[in-house]
């Protein structure tokens, strides 16, 4: 069967769709019922994603559509009055953030039976149609489609932290929301000026939304600067960008550990993924002349959101911190426009989403023991629970970027990106990153090593260690983590193409200015 | 009169037939609901029928008084629309409150007539005469709960400033009369055209009366600064007719502003579209923050209500600066702001069902978990009414804003002033969704059983709601066909 | 002078004019509904002096006058209903005192 | 002895005498109705406004609309607010304001429109102002049955419905309480 002819990406958006609206069909009080075809359809979708791959497979790579890198093109008319159409298609890029999605989904889905014992049917719905969102975002290339995807993810995040957070739960999503909605409307504005600028162009709405008509038709660079502030803004505040980050803290720590999960495992992707898919090869010259500002912003956030994570005394709020430093990587990667920077971006993306899932996975659990999070209160749970103490060091070494696990190889890319950008930017950096290293190390030291602290040892034998599902939700993350760590190449390859297609973008962008 | 004019006009003779026989079923049988809502909803669906069938062949009457096009099918259509469901919402909360149905559908059906007049009328008198048809039952319907001393009092004055908008509007309309020499909207527009045409400036006379048609319109659809009986008259009213109020003068006020301005005053857009802009700039604005404050869910909606006639008025503006998709945006906002908002206050109108219950934000304190389903529409309708796809409300909002950004220039300040004002809307809706499921109820109150006309309505709503937005395609060739009606003169 | 529009039209928008007055300044239902009754007339004097002296609006002015009386016939009627049917909720006339949707 | 064409001495014409008098008593007892503070009063000082409109109406050569102005403004609408009067005012009410406290400035902003009006009135160029014209009745008449059918039916659809309405807002008690 010829796989490029199957709707395969239609299957997997709309997979979780199906769940949720069987799991609506469930009595509300079959609690295994609802949990069960949750995961199942989860991790249906996870095992159509990973069909993905094999059209990414080496020697395939060169079947690409005629209109450029996008593979299992689906493209159906759908507002055909302004052009709109229902088309999803996905390149290197898309599938490996495709993967990540569906892998977190699923084991997201699977850490959430114990914590989450009130309105599952509502929960697991929520978190089904949140996935739907997700892989829309990542395979959509219909701006109109994207937008609307883009928002679908809001809603279902808004009601899990809003419904199932922690005390201060209500004023973190009304900001989570606020500043979400208030970026992507002026996006809407952009993408609808943009349309109407083809339009105007071209006489005709056909293709006026389409990312592949409109990547290549060089908007007039006053139009560029607009459109794609519009754009950055919306990305900036999903990513997020200092100083658009201060929703970000408060809405992991209210959020249910899966909620975090996947807050930090994809949602801050799709702002990332956004600037890469749609505003740079969109709105080059927009993009060129925006990047200075955004490099020195995503430095600003590399070194304040290191420092700030230092000073945090609950677990969660250092992880989101630390979060908003990583993710600073990433976009300094994107926008220093050279190949490493960018592959380490692209891959520091999906590292971080794993290694920062595992992280919030290993807080729920020692949350739903402790009703705590406060660093200060732990100590020697090395002791009392090795087997998590082990998780949780392996972990936070990746995050850090310990060589041979994940973390490295992505913010070393970066890393000889900038220092091939501006050497003194890449000292700062490093000096940064080393200093923030040391401390963390240090925290895994103080929390699982020494003496047992007095509020753990209070707790006595309700403190057990793993249990095997939870073990079961982290392996997966943890082989990843090595499996990256020692060959990147994986990823690398798969986005080798889209690297190539967004720098080949940026070029004449950059021969323009050069040329002024 | 003629047999041709007959049947062109109708559908307006049978909403008049409609409510002579409600009258007359109710003196037949005093009381018997079932008889009173079998009549004017039978009596709706010929009228709807009648509707269509008419606007197959588009034409004129009574000596081109009365016109029928293809935006009078349209808007006809939308009003049959808001009032068969405000007739399936009402019944669950007027019986229990011992308030008949008869009289209610039959003043209902007498305001359907003067909408309709409204939309087809292409003579300025027979406008005025189907805005007043439209508005006098309005007052009424405030007022209908008529032992309740909030319904009263939203009424009186509703009615004050309604019938002081009406001495305005009447004022501005003889002086345009006087000048123009002719109440035929066409021949208005003729004549205008001319005038400007001429290069002779604009006589201070028809000025003023600009002025005060201007004001008079905008104290129907509760523009700012002319909203202001718009939250005492909305929170005060029986809330199906809240609904029904948010809603019907609503479309029916749009309905004057296209026949005035988009047709008979369209040569002197340019002056008027500066007026438009602050209208829809200030109403967006200052409707939401006012919004924000209120802990009253059916004020709350009033205030939100007020945002939206600025939403569509960015619409307005667009077409003003020469866009013919402001009007088709304004169009499909109309439709889109019909069912969700109607479905948002049939809700609050169910919740209401048992006397006494107050649309206080508490009563929606787990309201997700006490009504599962009233929360799931509640929640469509409230992110609908936010933008957030994939509803009617969002791609009502994203066509206007669309509109805007076609038409180039200020009205881009415009079109980011509304995403804006959008976001901040998003507050105050998603707040009743923290209501309904984030806070425990305050006290367990016994589920009370819902009519099946209403569990009907609020299908038709949701429906309506959820296929808009995802496939707004299906309207749009109407929307356009009715635009063109009217907007053949510009571009 | 009564053979001239322009005073005419003065004196209608005078009325008019002491009309919005008394919309705005009294507090008693039945007096605003009054004043609304004065602008009325107000806009139905202008219509009668633009058929008297426009030789086109001639015919159709006394025709549009007509139609106002009776729009101000069915309005009266029913402002006149609302509030006997507030009066009985109230006991009160004064506008001003219906403020119980004001918290 | 002949009347002269115009007052002695003063040197104006008697048609403008008549219309100064009607249009003074007209506005004079508006003031009346806008200001008195009893209200009975200001309904009686309505009923005299209306009648010296009725005059105007005469004056301006349509005696049509001036008898419907007698019939349709004093004979039914002065009635019927004089009876809502009564119905409503409590004979024990303590003497209390009759204004808001905005009747300054609203006094202020009706100035300012009266100006307005007068002045864009004169202002304007009023086209093909002829002397004034007497409307006939059968020409009315005919004009109301024939091209203005449709706004006379209207019409009548309108107080229908104003008068179904109004029953049952003015009734003492609804049906099933």
């Amino acid at each position: 069967m010829d796989i490029s002819s199957f709707p395969i990406l239609s299957l997997i958006i709309f997979l979780p769709l199906a769940g949720a609206l069987v799991i609506a069909l469930i009595p509300r009080r079959n609690l295994a019922a609802i949990r069960g075809t949750a995961l199942l359809f989860a991790l249906a979708t996870w095992v159509a994603s990973l069909w993905l791959v094999l059209g990414f497979l080496p020697g395939r790579d060169v079947v690409a559509s005629a209109a450029g890198s996008f593979q299992f093109v689906e493209a159906v008319d759908w507002i055909p009055h302004f052009g709109i159409q229902y088309k999803v298609g996905a390149d290197g890029l898309s599938v490996a953030l495709v993967v990540l999605t569906t892998t977190l989904s699923w084991i997201s889905i699977l850490a959430s039976f114990s914590p989450i014992r009130e309105r599952v049917k509502e929960y697991m719905i929520s978190f089904l149609i949140l996935e739907v969102g997700m892989l829309g975002v990542f395979l959509a290339l219909d701006l109109f489609l994207f937008y609307i995807f883009w928002e679908v993810v809001l809603v279902p995040m808004y009601l899990i932290i809003g419904i199932w957070g922690g005390a201060n739960r209500i004023y973190a999503t009304i900001k989570f929301v606020l500043y979400t909605l208030v970026g992507s409307l002026l996006m809407l504005v952009a993408i609808l000026a943009t349309a109407f600028t083809f339009q105007a162009a071209t006489g005709s709405w056909v293709g006026a939304f389409d990312l592949e008509k409109l990547a290549g038709s060089g908007f007039d660079g006053t139009f560029q600067l607009f459109a794609f502030a519009a754009f950055a803004l919306a990305f900036a505040i999903k990513v997020p960008m200092f100083p658009f980050h201060t929703w970000l803290p408060d809405a992991h720590v209210e959020a249910p550990t899966a909620g975090s999960v996947i807050l930090a495992g994809v949602l801050l992707k799709l702002g990332a993924y956004g600037f890469i898919r749609f505003a740079i090869p969109l709105f080059p010259h927009g993009a060129h002349v925006f990047a200075p500002l955004l490099i020195a912003l995503s430095v600003i956030a590399i070194i304040y959101g290191a420092i700030v994570a230092l000073v945090q005394p609950d677990l969660k709020k250092l992880i989101a911190y630390s979060s908003v430093s990583h993710m600073g990587f990433v976009t300094l990667g994107i926008f220093i426009f050279q190949a490493q920077g960018l592959q380490g971006a692209i891959l520091q993306m999906v590292n971080h989403g794993l290694i920062t899932g595992a992280l919030f996975l290993l807080v729920g659990v020692i949350y739903e023991r402790t009703h705590d999070r406060t660093l200060a209160k732990m100590g020697g749970l090395g002791a009392i629970t090795p087997v998590y103490s082990a998780a949780f060091g392996f972990f936070v070494f990746a995050s850090v970027g310990l060589p041979g696990l994940a973390g490295f190889v992505g913010e070393f890319l970066v890393f000889q990106g900038a220092f091939a950008f501006n050497p003194w930017l890449g000292v700062a950096i490093t000096f940064v990153m080393i200093f923030a290293a040391a401390y963390l190390l240090w925290m895994v030291q103080r929390m699982c090593f020494g003496p047992v602290s007095e509020f753990l040892a209070g707790l006595g034998h309700h403190l057990t260690d793993m249990r095997p599902v939870e073990i079961l939700t982290l392996a997966p993350l943890g082989a990843l983590t090595v499996v990256l760590g020692l060959y990147p190449g994986l990823v690398l390859d798969l986005i080798a193409g889209p690297v190539k297609a967004v720098l080949a973008a940026v070029d004449p962008a950059v021969a323009m200015s050069i040329g002024r | 009169m003629t047999w041709s004019d007959l049947t062109v006009i109708a559908p307006f003779a049978a909403v008049v037939v409609v409510a002579a026989l409600v009258i007359l079923a109710d003196i037949v049988k005093p009381g018997n609901r079932h008889l009173a809502l079998g009549v004017v909803l039978a009596g709706l669906a010929i009228v709807g029928l009648l509707t269509l069938w008419t606007g197959q062949a588009p034409g004129t009457a009574f000596g081109g008084m009365y016109k029928v096009d293809n935006l009078t099918t349209f808007l006809d259509v939308i009003f049959v629309a808001i009032v068969a469901l405000s007739c399936l919402f009402a019944p669950d909360y007027l019986e229990p409150r011992g308030l008949p149905i008869a009289e209610f559908a039959a003043i209902l059906v007498f305001a359907l007539g003067g909408a309709m007049l409204v939309a087809a009328s292409a003579d300025l008198l027979v406008l005025f005469l189907g805005l007043e048809l439209m508005v006098i039952p309005g007052y009424m319907l405030a007022g209908y709960h008529k032992r309740d001393a909030l319904s009263t009092e939203g009424a009186v004055k509703y009615f004050l400033l309604g019938s002081f908008s009406s001495a305005i509007f009447l004022f501005g309309l003889a002086y345009v009369w006087g000048l123009t020499g002719s109440t035929r909207i066409a021949d208005v527009a003729a004549r205008v055209g001319e005038i400007v045409a001429g290069q002779a400036t604009l006589s201070p006379g028809l000025a003023m009366g600009l002025a005060f048609l201007t004001t008079g319109v905008a104290f129907k659809m509760a523009a700012v600064p002319f909203h202001y009986w718009t939250p005492d008259a909305y929170q005060g009213s029986p809330t199906p007719v809240t609904g029904y109020l948010s809603v019907g003068p609503k479309v029916g006020a749009f309905a004057v502003v296209l026949r005035v301005f988009a047709e008979a005053l369209l040569p002197l857009r340019q002056e008027w579209l500066i007026v438009i802009f602050v209208l829809a700039a200030l109403t967006m604005t200052l409707g939401n923050l006012v919004a924000l404050t209120q802990d009253n869910v059916k004020r709350m909606l009033a205030y939100s209500s007020i945002a939206h006639t600025g939403y569509m008025l960015v619409g307005l503006a667009a077409y003003a600066a020469g866009v013919i998709g402001g009007l088709e945006g304004l169009l499909f906002y109309g439709v889109a702001y019909t069912f969700m908002n109607l479905g948002a206050f049939a809700v609050i109108a169910a919740l209401q069902k048992r006397p006494g219950v107050s649309s206080r934000l508490e009563t929606f304190a787990g309201l997700g978990r006490r009504e599962p389903v009233l929360g799931i529409l509640m929640v469509l309708f409230l992110l609908s009414l936010t933008g957030i796809p994939p509803t009617a409300g969002f791609f009502a909002k994203a066509y206007v804003i669309l509109a805007a950004v076609q038409a180039g220039g200020w009205l881009t300040v415009l079109a980011v002033i509304a995403v804006l004002n959008a976001a901040a809307a998003a507050f105050y809706y998603l707040r009743v969704i923290v209501y309904m499921y984030m806070r425990d109820p305050t006290g367990e109150p016994a589920p009370v059983a819902h009519g099946a006309l209403l569990r009907l309505g609020l299908g038709i709503t949701a429906v309506m709601t959820v296929i808009l937005g995802l496939f707004p395609g299906l309207l749009l060739p109407s929307v356009s066909s009715a635009a063109q009606a009217i907007g053949v003169a510009i571009r | 002078m009564s053979q001239s529009l322009d005073a005419y039209l003065v004196v209608s928008g005078i009325l008019f004019a002491i009309g919005t007055f008394g919309f705005l300044a009294r507090r008693n239902a039945i007096s605003m509904l009054m004043s609304i009754e004065l602008m009325l007339n107000a806009v139905n004097l202008t219509i009668v002096s633009f058929g008297a002296f426009i030789p086109a609006l001639n015919g159709t002015a006394s025709v549009i006058a007509l139609m106002v009386m009776a729009v101000a016939a069915a309005e009266a009627t029913v402002g006149l209903a609302i509030v006997m049917a507030i009066y009985r909720n109230r006991r009160t006339p004064l506008v001003d005192e219906y403020d119980a949707m004001r918290q | 002895m002949p009347i002269p064409d115009t007052v002695p001495v003063l040197g104006i014409s008697w048609g403008d005498v008549l219309f100064l008098v009607l249009a003074a008593v007209m506005l004079g007892s508006a003031l009346l109705v806008v200001t008195l503070r009893d209200i009975i009063r200001c309904g009686l000082a309505m009923i005299v406004a209306f009648g010296a409109l009725a005059g105007i109406y005469v004056v301006l050569g349509a005696p049509l609309v001036a008898a419907a102005q007698v019939f349709v403004y004093i004979g039914a609408i002065a009635v019927l607010i004089l009876f809502a009067v009564m119905l409503t005012q409590a004979k024990n009410a303590p003497v209390r304001l009759v204004f808001q406290a905005q009747a300054l400035p609203a006094a202020i902003a009706a100035i300012v429109l009266a100006v307005m009006i007068a002045l864009t009135a004169s202002a304007t160029d009023w086209g093909a102002v002829t002397k004034r014209i007497a409307t006939g009745t059968d020409a009315l008449a005919r004009l109301l049955f024939t091209a203005y059918i449709l706004p006379f039916e209207v019409v009548s659809v309108l107080l229908l419905a104003a008068v179904i309405g109004g029953i049952f807002l003015a009734k003492r008690e609804g049906r099933d309480a």
